[in-house]
Protein backbone atom coordinates (compact mmCIF):
# COMPACT_ATOMS: atom_id res chain seq x y z
CA UNK A 1 0.00 0.00 0.00
CA UNK A 2 1.69 3.77 -1.05
CA UNK A 3 2.45 5.53 2.07
CA UNK A 4 -0.89 8.82 2.65
CA UNK A 5 -1.02 11.56 0.01
CA UNK A 6 -3.24 14.23 -1.28
CA UNK A 7 -3.34 14.95 -5.11
CA UNK A 8 -4.02 19.24 -5.49
CA UNK A 9 -5.00 21.04 -8.61
CA UNK A 10 -2.59 23.83 -9.73
CA UNK A 11 -3.47 27.10 -11.61
CA UNK A 12 -0.95 28.99 -13.47
CA UNK A 13 -1.40 32.96 -14.51
CA UNK A 14 0.36 35.29 -16.46
CA UNK A 15 3.83 34.93 -16.01
CA UNK A 16 3.81 31.82 -14.25
CA UNK A 17 1.59 30.31 -16.75
CA UNK A 18 4.57 31.41 -20.07
CA UNK A 19 6.87 29.84 -17.44
CA UNK A 20 5.47 26.61 -16.86
CA UNK A 21 4.46 26.62 -20.49
CA UNK A 22 0.92 25.30 -19.28
CA UNK A 23 -2.12 26.80 -17.44
CA UNK A 24 -2.71 23.47 -15.27
CA UNK A 25 -1.39 20.98 -13.91
CA UNK A 26 -2.37 18.02 -11.46
CA UNK A 27 0.38 17.39 -8.20
CA UNK A 28 0.33 14.20 -5.96
CA UNK A 29 2.31 15.28 -3.02
CA UNK A 30 2.76 13.12 0.38
CA UNK A 31 0.10 13.96 2.83
CA UNK A 32 1.20 16.92 5.21
CA UNK A 33 2.86 18.82 2.40
CA UNK A 34 2.77 22.38 2.74
CA UNK A 35 2.38 25.11 0.27
CA UNK A 36 6.28 25.32 -0.05
CA UNK A 37 6.69 21.57 -0.85
CA UNK A 38 4.62 22.25 -3.50
CA UNK A 39 5.92 25.17 -4.77
CA UNK A 40 9.46 23.42 -4.35
CA UNK A 41 8.25 20.40 -6.93
CA UNK A 42 6.84 23.20 -9.56
CA UNK A 43 10.05 24.74 -9.71
CA UNK A 44 11.73 21.10 -10.35
CA UNK A 45 9.63 20.31 -13.15
CA UNK A 46 9.65 24.09 -14.71
CA UNK A 47 12.65 25.83 -13.84
CA UNK A 48 11.47 28.82 -15.26
CA UNK A 49 9.10 29.62 -12.53
CA UNK A 50 12.41 30.19 -10.35
CA UNK A 51 12.70 34.12 -11.11
CA UNK A 52 9.26 34.49 -10.50
CA UNK A 53 9.77 32.90 -7.08
CA UNK A 54 10.26 36.46 -4.89
CA UNK A 55 7.36 38.01 -6.27
CA UNK A 56 5.02 35.17 -6.62
CA UNK A 57 1.80 35.17 -4.16
CA UNK A 58 -0.11 31.88 -3.74
CA UNK A 59 -3.61 31.06 -3.49
CA UNK A 60 -5.46 28.14 -1.55
CA UNK A 61 -8.77 27.71 -2.22
CA UNK A 62 -9.15 31.25 -3.52
CA UNK A 63 -7.53 32.41 -0.39
CA UNK A 64 -4.04 33.90 -0.43
CA UNK A 65 -1.87 31.84 2.11
CA UNK A 66 1.96 31.68 3.58
CA UNK A 67 4.09 29.10 2.51
CA UNK A 68 3.47 26.86 5.83
CA UNK A 69 0.23 26.45 4.68
CA UNK A 70 -1.27 23.02 4.66
CA UNK A 71 -2.64 21.22 1.46
CA UNK A 72 -5.82 19.13 1.65
CA UNK A 73 -6.49 16.53 -0.81
CA UNK A 74 -8.68 18.21 -3.55
CA UNK A 75 -7.14 22.07 -2.68
CA UNK A 76 -6.81 24.23 -5.84
CA UNK A 77 -3.46 26.36 -5.42
CA UNK A 78 -3.17 29.10 -7.85
CA UNK A 79 0.52 30.54 -8.69
CA UNK A 80 -0.07 34.29 -8.51
CA UNK A 81 2.48 36.83 -10.37
CA UNK A 82 2.12 40.63 -9.38
CA UNK A 83 -1.38 41.85 -10.49
CA UNK A 84 -1.89 44.66 -13.08
CA UNK A 85 -5.35 45.11 -13.36
CA UNK A 86 -6.96 48.26 -13.53
CA UNK B 1 -22.69 43.97 -7.81
CA UNK B 2 -19.25 43.46 -9.23
CA UNK B 3 -18.75 42.13 -12.60
CA UNK B 4 -16.29 40.74 -14.95
CA UNK B 5 -16.88 40.91 -18.77
CA UNK B 6 -15.15 39.59 -22.06
CA UNK B 7 -17.37 41.96 -24.17
CA UNK B 8 -17.49 45.95 -23.90
CA UNK B 9 -18.17 47.68 -20.15
CA UNK B 10 -21.53 48.96 -20.81
CA UNK B 11 -21.09 52.31 -19.30
CA UNK B 12 -24.05 53.68 -19.86
CA UNK B 13 -25.88 50.88 -18.62
CA UNK B 14 -24.03 51.22 -15.45
CA UNK B 15 -24.53 55.10 -14.83
CA UNK B 16 -28.61 54.65 -15.64
CA UNK B 17 -28.50 52.11 -12.77
CA UNK B 18 -26.66 53.84 -10.33
CA UNK B 19 -29.10 54.85 -7.75
CA UNK B 20 -30.03 58.67 -8.32
CA UNK B 21 -33.02 59.94 -6.15
CA UNK B 22 -31.36 60.39 -2.82
CA UNK B 23 -27.82 60.62 -3.80
CA UNK B 24 -26.31 64.12 -5.38
CA UNK B 25 -23.31 62.99 -7.11
CA UNK B 26 -22.23 60.39 -9.03
CA UNK B 27 -18.36 59.86 -9.86
CA UNK B 28 -17.54 57.17 -12.96
CA UNK B 29 -13.77 56.20 -13.54
CA UNK B 30 -12.89 54.97 -16.59
CA UNK B 31 -9.62 52.87 -16.92
CA UNK B 32 -8.93 53.19 -20.84
CA UNK B 33 -6.24 51.77 -23.20
CA UNK B 34 -3.03 53.97 -23.08
CA UNK B 35 -1.17 53.66 -26.82
CA UNK B 36 1.85 54.25 -24.84
CA UNK B 37 3.79 52.55 -22.20
CA UNK B 38 7.49 53.32 -21.24
CA UNK B 39 8.37 54.56 -24.69
CA UNK B 40 6.35 51.79 -27.16
CA UNK B 41 3.86 52.54 -28.48
CA UNK B 42 0.79 49.77 -27.25
CA UNK B 43 -1.69 49.11 -30.11
CA UNK B 44 -4.11 46.69 -27.96
CA UNK B 45 -4.11 45.02 -24.89
CA UNK B 46 -5.22 41.43 -23.42
CA UNK B 47 -6.50 40.97 -19.49
CA UNK B 48 -6.53 37.12 -17.89
CA UNK B 49 -7.65 36.72 -14.36
CA UNK B 50 -8.26 34.03 -11.71
CA UNK B 51 -12.13 34.65 -12.38
CA UNK B 52 -13.49 33.41 -9.16
CA UNK B 53 -10.96 34.85 -6.93
CA UNK B 54 -10.92 38.24 -8.78
CA UNK B 55 -15.19 38.48 -8.67
CA UNK B 56 -15.05 37.80 -4.94
CA UNK B 57 -11.99 40.47 -4.44
CA UNK B 58 -14.19 42.78 -6.50
CA UNK B 59 -17.64 41.80 -4.54
CA UNK B 60 -15.33 42.38 -1.50
CA UNK B 61 -13.78 45.92 -2.21
CA UNK B 62 -17.79 47.15 -3.16
CA UNK B 63 -18.66 46.09 0.41
CA UNK B 64 -15.42 47.46 1.57
CA UNK B 65 -16.33 50.93 0.14
CA UNK B 66 -19.92 51.39 1.37
CA UNK B 67 -18.62 50.39 4.88
CA UNK B 68 -15.75 52.71 4.60
CA UNK B 69 -17.38 55.75 3.01
CA UNK B 70 -20.54 57.98 3.28
CA UNK B 71 -21.82 56.86 -0.26
CA UNK B 72 -24.91 54.87 -1.28
CA UNK B 73 -23.40 53.03 -4.10
CA UNK B 74 -20.13 51.45 -5.40
CA UNK B 75 -19.94 48.79 -8.26
CA UNK B 76 -17.18 47.56 -10.44
CA UNK B 77 -16.77 46.16 -13.82
CA UNK B 78 -13.44 45.02 -15.19
CA UNK B 79 -12.93 43.27 -18.59
CA UNK B 80 -11.33 40.31 -19.41
CA UNK B 81 -9.38 39.48 -23.17
CA UNK B 82 -8.62 41.19 -25.51
CA UNK B 83 -9.50 45.65 -25.57
CA UNK B 84 -8.77 46.87 -28.37
CA UNK B 85 -7.46 51.03 -27.79
CA UNK B 86 -9.32 53.63 -26.54
CA UNK B 87 -11.93 51.22 -24.94
CA UNK B 88 -12.50 50.83 -21.49
CA UNK B 89 -10.93 48.29 -19.30
CA UNK B 90 -12.27 48.98 -15.97
CA UNK B 91 -15.25 51.06 -14.62
CA UNK B 92 -16.37 52.13 -10.90
CA UNK B 93 -19.28 54.13 -10.80
CA UNK B 94 -20.48 55.17 -6.94
CA UNK B 95 -23.35 57.28 -5.51
CA UNK B 96 -23.79 59.50 -2.59
CA UNK B 97 -25.33 61.80 -1.55
CA UNK B 98 -22.27 64.42 -1.33
CA UNK B 99 -19.75 64.34 -3.81
CA UNK B 100 -16.18 63.94 -1.38
CA UNK B 101 -17.10 60.43 -0.21
CA UNK B 102 -17.84 59.85 -4.07
CA UNK B 103 -14.76 60.81 -5.46
CA UNK B 104 -12.71 59.62 -2.50
CA UNK B 105 -14.30 55.74 -2.99
CA UNK B 106 -13.65 55.90 -5.99
CA UNK B 107 -9.88 56.29 -5.79
CA UNK B 108 -9.56 54.10 -2.89
CA UNK B 109 -11.36 51.04 -4.93
CA UNK B 110 -9.24 51.74 -8.02
CA UNK B 111 -5.91 52.07 -6.09
CA UNK B 112 -7.19 48.86 -4.08
CA UNK B 113 -7.97 46.87 -7.34
CA UNK B 114 -4.41 47.65 -8.70
CA UNK B 115 -3.27 46.42 -5.88
CA UNK B 116 -5.12 43.28 -4.59
CA UNK B 117 -6.84 42.12 -7.38
CA UNK B 118 -5.56 38.87 -9.80
CA UNK B 119 -5.81 40.24 -12.67
CA UNK B 120 -3.24 40.74 -15.17
CA UNK B 121 -2.61 42.66 -18.32
CA UNK B 122 -0.91 42.11 -21.00
CA UNK B 123 0.38 44.98 -23.83
CA UNK B 124 1.02 43.97 -27.33
CA UNK B 125 3.58 46.57 -29.01
CA UNK B 126 3.35 48.36 -32.47
CA UNK B 127 6.60 47.12 -33.35
CA UNK B 128 5.72 43.66 -32.76
CA UNK B 129 5.80 41.66 -29.40
CA UNK B 130 4.04 41.79 -26.18
CA UNK B 131 4.76 41.98 -22.50
CA UNK B 132 3.03 41.33 -18.96
CA UNK B 133 2.74 44.69 -17.51
CA UNK B 134 5.05 44.61 -14.69
CA UNK B 135 2.41 44.41 -11.61
CA UNK B 136 2.46 44.70 -7.76
CA UNK B 137 2.96 41.58 -5.67
CA UNK B 138 0.08 40.22 -3.94
CA UNK B 139 -0.12 39.90 -0.22
CA UNK C 1 -16.11 72.77 -25.11
CA UNK C 2 -18.24 74.37 -22.18
CA UNK C 3 -21.94 74.30 -22.31
CA UNK C 4 -25.10 75.21 -20.75
CA UNK C 5 -28.17 73.57 -22.18
CA UNK C 6 -31.90 73.35 -21.11
CA UNK C 7 -31.87 70.03 -22.66
CA UNK C 8 -30.97 66.57 -20.58
CA UNK C 9 -26.51 66.17 -20.43
CA UNK C 10 -25.62 64.14 -23.20
CA UNK C 11 -24.14 62.26 -20.89
CA UNK C 12 -22.87 58.91 -23.15
CA UNK C 13 -21.73 61.69 -25.88
CA UNK C 14 -19.56 63.74 -23.54
CA UNK C 15 -17.75 60.09 -22.25
CA UNK C 16 -17.61 59.29 -25.84
CA UNK C 17 -16.07 62.37 -26.81
CA UNK C 18 -13.27 62.23 -24.23
CA UNK C 19 -9.93 61.64 -26.18
CA UNK C 20 -8.78 58.56 -25.37
CA UNK C 21 -5.83 57.19 -27.39
CA UNK C 22 -3.17 58.60 -25.10
CA UNK C 23 -5.20 58.66 -22.09
CA UNK C 24 -5.38 56.00 -19.54
CA UNK C 25 -8.08 57.47 -17.05
CA UNK C 26 -11.17 59.24 -17.68
CA UNK C 27 -13.39 60.60 -14.55
CA UNK C 28 -17.11 61.67 -15.27
CA UNK C 29 -18.63 63.66 -12.44
CA UNK C 30 -22.43 63.98 -12.35
CA UNK C 31 -24.40 66.69 -9.72
CA UNK C 32 -27.72 65.09 -10.02
CA UNK C 33 -31.16 65.89 -8.13
CA UNK C 34 -31.49 64.88 -4.56
CA UNK C 35 -34.66 64.29 -3.05
CA UNK C 36 -34.20 65.61 0.33
CA UNK C 37 -32.33 69.14 1.28
CA UNK C 38 -32.21 69.98 4.84
CA UNK C 39 -35.08 67.69 5.70
CA UNK C 40 -37.60 68.72 3.47
CA UNK C 41 -38.54 66.64 0.08
CA UNK C 42 -37.73 68.38 -3.31
CA UNK C 43 -39.52 67.39 -5.96
CA UNK C 44 -37.48 69.15 -8.69
CA UNK C 45 -34.91 72.30 -8.95
CA UNK C 46 -34.64 74.79 -11.52
CA UNK C 47 -31.14 76.71 -12.06
CA UNK C 48 -30.72 79.96 -13.69
CA UNK C 49 -27.96 81.24 -15.23
CA UNK C 50 -26.43 84.71 -15.85
CA UNK C 51 -25.50 82.81 -19.27
CA UNK C 52 -22.97 84.73 -21.38
CA UNK C 53 -20.94 85.55 -17.74
CA UNK C 54 -21.17 81.82 -16.68
CA UNK C 55 -20.82 80.08 -19.77
CA UNK C 56 -17.14 82.47 -19.94
CA UNK C 57 -16.95 81.08 -16.68
CA UNK C 58 -17.25 77.70 -17.21
CA UNK C 59 -14.83 77.91 -20.40
CA UNK C 60 -12.16 79.91 -18.39
CA UNK C 61 -12.57 76.59 -15.38
CA UNK C 62 -11.62 74.11 -18.22
CA UNK C 63 -8.75 76.31 -19.80
CA UNK C 64 -7.44 76.66 -15.91
CA UNK C 65 -8.02 72.76 -14.95
CA UNK C 66 -5.74 72.16 -18.34
CA UNK C 67 -3.04 74.70 -16.84
CA UNK C 68 -3.08 73.32 -13.54
CA UNK C 69 -3.03 69.64 -13.33
CA UNK C 70 -1.77 66.66 -16.09
CA UNK C 71 -4.90 66.50 -17.69
CA UNK C 72 -5.68 65.64 -21.42
CA UNK C 73 -9.37 67.28 -21.37
CA UNK C 74 -11.77 68.93 -19.31
CA UNK C 75 -15.80 69.18 -19.96
CA UNK C 76 -18.47 70.72 -18.42
CA UNK C 77 -21.79 70.88 -19.34
CA UNK C 78 -24.34 72.39 -16.80
CA UNK C 79 -28.31 72.25 -17.63
CA UNK C 80 -30.36 75.02 -16.76
CA UNK C 81 -33.96 75.16 -16.43
CA UNK C 82 -36.29 72.92 -14.67
CA UNK C 83 -34.24 68.78 -13.89
CA UNK C 84 -36.36 66.52 -12.88
CA UNK C 85 -35.57 64.05 -9.56
CA UNK C 86 -32.24 62.04 -10.66
CA UNK C 87 -31.36 63.72 -13.29
CA UNK C 88 -28.12 65.43 -14.00
CA UNK C 89 -27.88 69.26 -13.43
CA UNK C 90 -23.84 69.22 -14.08
CA UNK C 91 -21.29 66.85 -15.52
CA UNK C 92 -17.51 67.52 -15.81
CA UNK C 93 -15.39 64.98 -17.75
CA UNK C 94 -11.39 64.71 -17.44
CA UNK C 95 -9.39 62.16 -19.18
CA UNK C 96 -5.81 62.06 -18.25
CA UNK C 97 -2.67 59.45 -18.63
CA UNK C 98 -2.87 58.96 -15.50
CA UNK C 99 -6.01 58.59 -12.79
CA UNK C 100 -4.32 61.04 -10.11
CA UNK C 101 -4.24 64.27 -12.03
CA UNK C 102 -8.17 63.19 -13.31
CA UNK C 103 -9.84 62.51 -9.94
CA UNK C 104 -7.82 66.03 -8.66
CA UNK C 105 -8.76 68.03 -11.90
CA UNK C 106 -12.58 66.94 -11.54
CA UNK C 107 -12.95 67.68 -7.78
CA UNK C 108 -11.06 71.05 -8.27
CA UNK C 109 -13.47 71.80 -11.00
CA UNK C 110 -16.43 70.93 -9.23
CA UNK C 111 -15.59 73.16 -6.04
CA UNK C 112 -14.69 76.11 -8.07
CA UNK C 113 -17.85 75.68 -10.61
CA UNK C 114 -19.94 75.68 -7.11
CA UNK C 115 -17.88 78.68 -5.53
CA UNK C 116 -17.47 81.23 -8.95
CA UNK C 117 -19.77 80.68 -11.84
CA UNK C 118 -23.19 82.63 -11.64
CA UNK C 119 -25.54 79.66 -11.59
CA UNK C 120 -28.60 79.71 -9.34
CA UNK C 121 -30.54 76.46 -8.18
CA UNK C 122 -33.89 76.71 -6.78
CA UNK C 123 -35.47 74.21 -4.73
CA UNK C 124 -39.23 73.22 -5.19
CA UNK C 125 -40.74 70.78 -2.44
CA UNK C 126 -43.13 68.08 -2.05
CA UNK C 127 -45.33 70.03 0.88
CA UNK C 128 -45.12 73.04 -1.51
CA UNK C 129 -43.44 76.39 -2.12
CA UNK C 130 -40.09 76.68 -3.42
CA UNK C 131 -36.59 78.45 -2.26
CA UNK C 132 -33.28 79.52 -3.66
CA UNK C 133 -30.63 77.05 -2.56
CA UNK C 134 -28.51 79.07 0.08
CA UNK C 135 -24.90 79.26 -1.80
CA UNK C 136 -21.74 81.10 -2.21
CA UNK C 137 -21.32 85.15 -2.42
CA UNK C 138 -18.93 85.55 -5.18
CA UNK C 139 -15.51 87.75 -5.04
CA UNK D 1 -29.16 121.44 -21.31
CA UNK D 2 -29.39 118.38 -18.92
CA UNK D 3 -25.58 117.56 -17.20
CA UNK D 4 -24.04 114.64 -18.76
CA UNK D 5 -25.41 111.33 -17.65
CA UNK D 6 -25.27 107.27 -18.45
CA UNK D 7 -27.54 104.81 -19.21
CA UNK D 8 -27.13 101.36 -17.77
CA UNK D 9 -28.80 98.20 -18.32
CA UNK D 10 -29.50 96.20 -15.23
CA UNK D 11 -30.09 92.50 -14.92
CA UNK D 12 -31.35 90.93 -11.67
CA UNK D 13 -30.69 87.22 -11.24
CA UNK D 14 -32.25 84.76 -8.70
CA UNK D 15 -33.29 86.28 -5.43
CA UNK D 16 -32.46 89.74 -6.97
CA UNK D 17 -35.12 89.35 -9.46
CA UNK D 18 -37.57 88.08 -7.21
CA UNK D 19 -36.96 91.30 -4.29
CA UNK D 20 -37.51 93.33 -7.26
CA UNK D 21 -39.86 92.24 -9.16
CA UNK D 22 -38.18 92.04 -12.64
CA UNK D 23 -35.32 90.71 -14.44
CA UNK D 24 -33.78 94.00 -15.90
CA UNK D 25 -34.61 97.56 -15.95
CA UNK D 26 -32.75 100.76 -17.62
CA UNK D 27 -31.10 103.13 -15.22
CA UNK D 28 -30.31 106.55 -16.13
CA UNK D 29 -26.88 108.26 -13.91
CA UNK D 30 -24.92 111.34 -13.96
CA UNK D 31 -21.99 111.11 -15.38
CA UNK D 32 -19.05 109.98 -13.20
CA UNK D 33 -21.51 107.51 -10.98
CA UNK D 34 -20.11 104.29 -9.46
CA UNK D 35 -20.91 101.20 -8.88
CA UNK D 36 -22.51 101.71 -5.31
CA UNK D 37 -24.40 104.55 -6.70
CA UNK D 38 -26.43 101.82 -8.97
CA UNK D 39 -26.94 100.03 -6.03
CA UNK D 40 -28.19 102.84 -3.72
CA UNK D 41 -30.47 104.08 -6.82
CA UNK D 42 -31.81 100.63 -7.00
CA UNK D 43 -32.23 100.06 -3.33
CA UNK D 44 -34.40 103.26 -3.10
CA UNK D 45 -36.71 101.92 -5.70
CA UNK D 46 -36.67 97.95 -4.69
CA UNK D 47 -36.34 98.37 -0.89
CA UNK D 48 -36.32 94.39 -0.39
CA UNK D 49 -33.56 94.58 -1.93
CA UNK D 50 -31.13 95.80 0.86
CA UNK D 51 -31.72 92.69 3.08
CA UNK D 52 -29.42 91.03 0.07
CA UNK D 53 -27.12 93.80 -0.31
CA UNK D 54 -24.23 92.09 1.94
CA UNK D 55 -24.28 88.78 -0.03
CA UNK D 56 -24.69 90.69 -3.39
CA UNK D 57 -22.17 90.73 -6.23
CA UNK D 58 -21.98 92.82 -9.08
CA UNK D 59 -20.75 91.79 -12.51
CA UNK D 60 -20.29 94.97 -15.00
CA UNK D 61 -19.90 93.81 -18.60
CA UNK D 62 -19.71 90.50 -16.99
CA UNK D 63 -16.93 91.04 -14.89
CA UNK D 64 -16.85 91.36 -11.08
CA UNK D 65 -17.05 95.01 -9.74
CA UNK D 66 -15.95 96.83 -6.56
CA UNK D 67 -18.50 99.17 -5.43
CA UNK D 68 -15.76 102.42 -6.83
CA UNK D 69 -16.12 100.52 -10.35
CA UNK D 70 -17.17 103.18 -12.80
CA UNK D 71 -19.97 103.39 -15.04
CA UNK D 72 -19.56 103.80 -18.60
CA UNK D 73 -22.57 105.13 -20.89
CA UNK D 74 -24.33 101.35 -22.36
CA UNK D 75 -22.57 99.48 -19.38
CA UNK D 76 -24.69 96.29 -18.21
CA UNK D 77 -24.78 95.48 -14.79
CA UNK D 78 -25.59 92.64 -13.29
CA UNK D 79 -26.75 92.00 -9.51
CA UNK D 80 -25.22 88.46 -8.73
CA UNK D 81 -27.16 87.00 -5.17
CA UNK D 82 -24.76 83.91 -4.00
CA UNK D 83 -24.16 81.46 -6.33
CA UNK D 84 -25.71 77.68 -6.37
CA UNK D 85 -25.04 75.63 -9.32
CA UNK D 86 -23.40 72.37 -9.36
Amino acid sequence: MSPPHVTITVLFFAQARDAAGRARATLDLPAGSRVSDALALLERAHPRLAPLRPHLAVAVGQKLAAGDAALADGAELALLPPVSGG
Amino acid sequence: MAELTPAPIPIERLIAEAPRPECGAVVLFLGTTRDHHEGRRVVRLAYEAYEPMALASLAALEAEALARFAIGSCRIVHRLGQVPLAEASVAVVVAAAHRAPAYEASRWAMDELKRTVPIWKKEFFAEGGDAWVEGTTLG
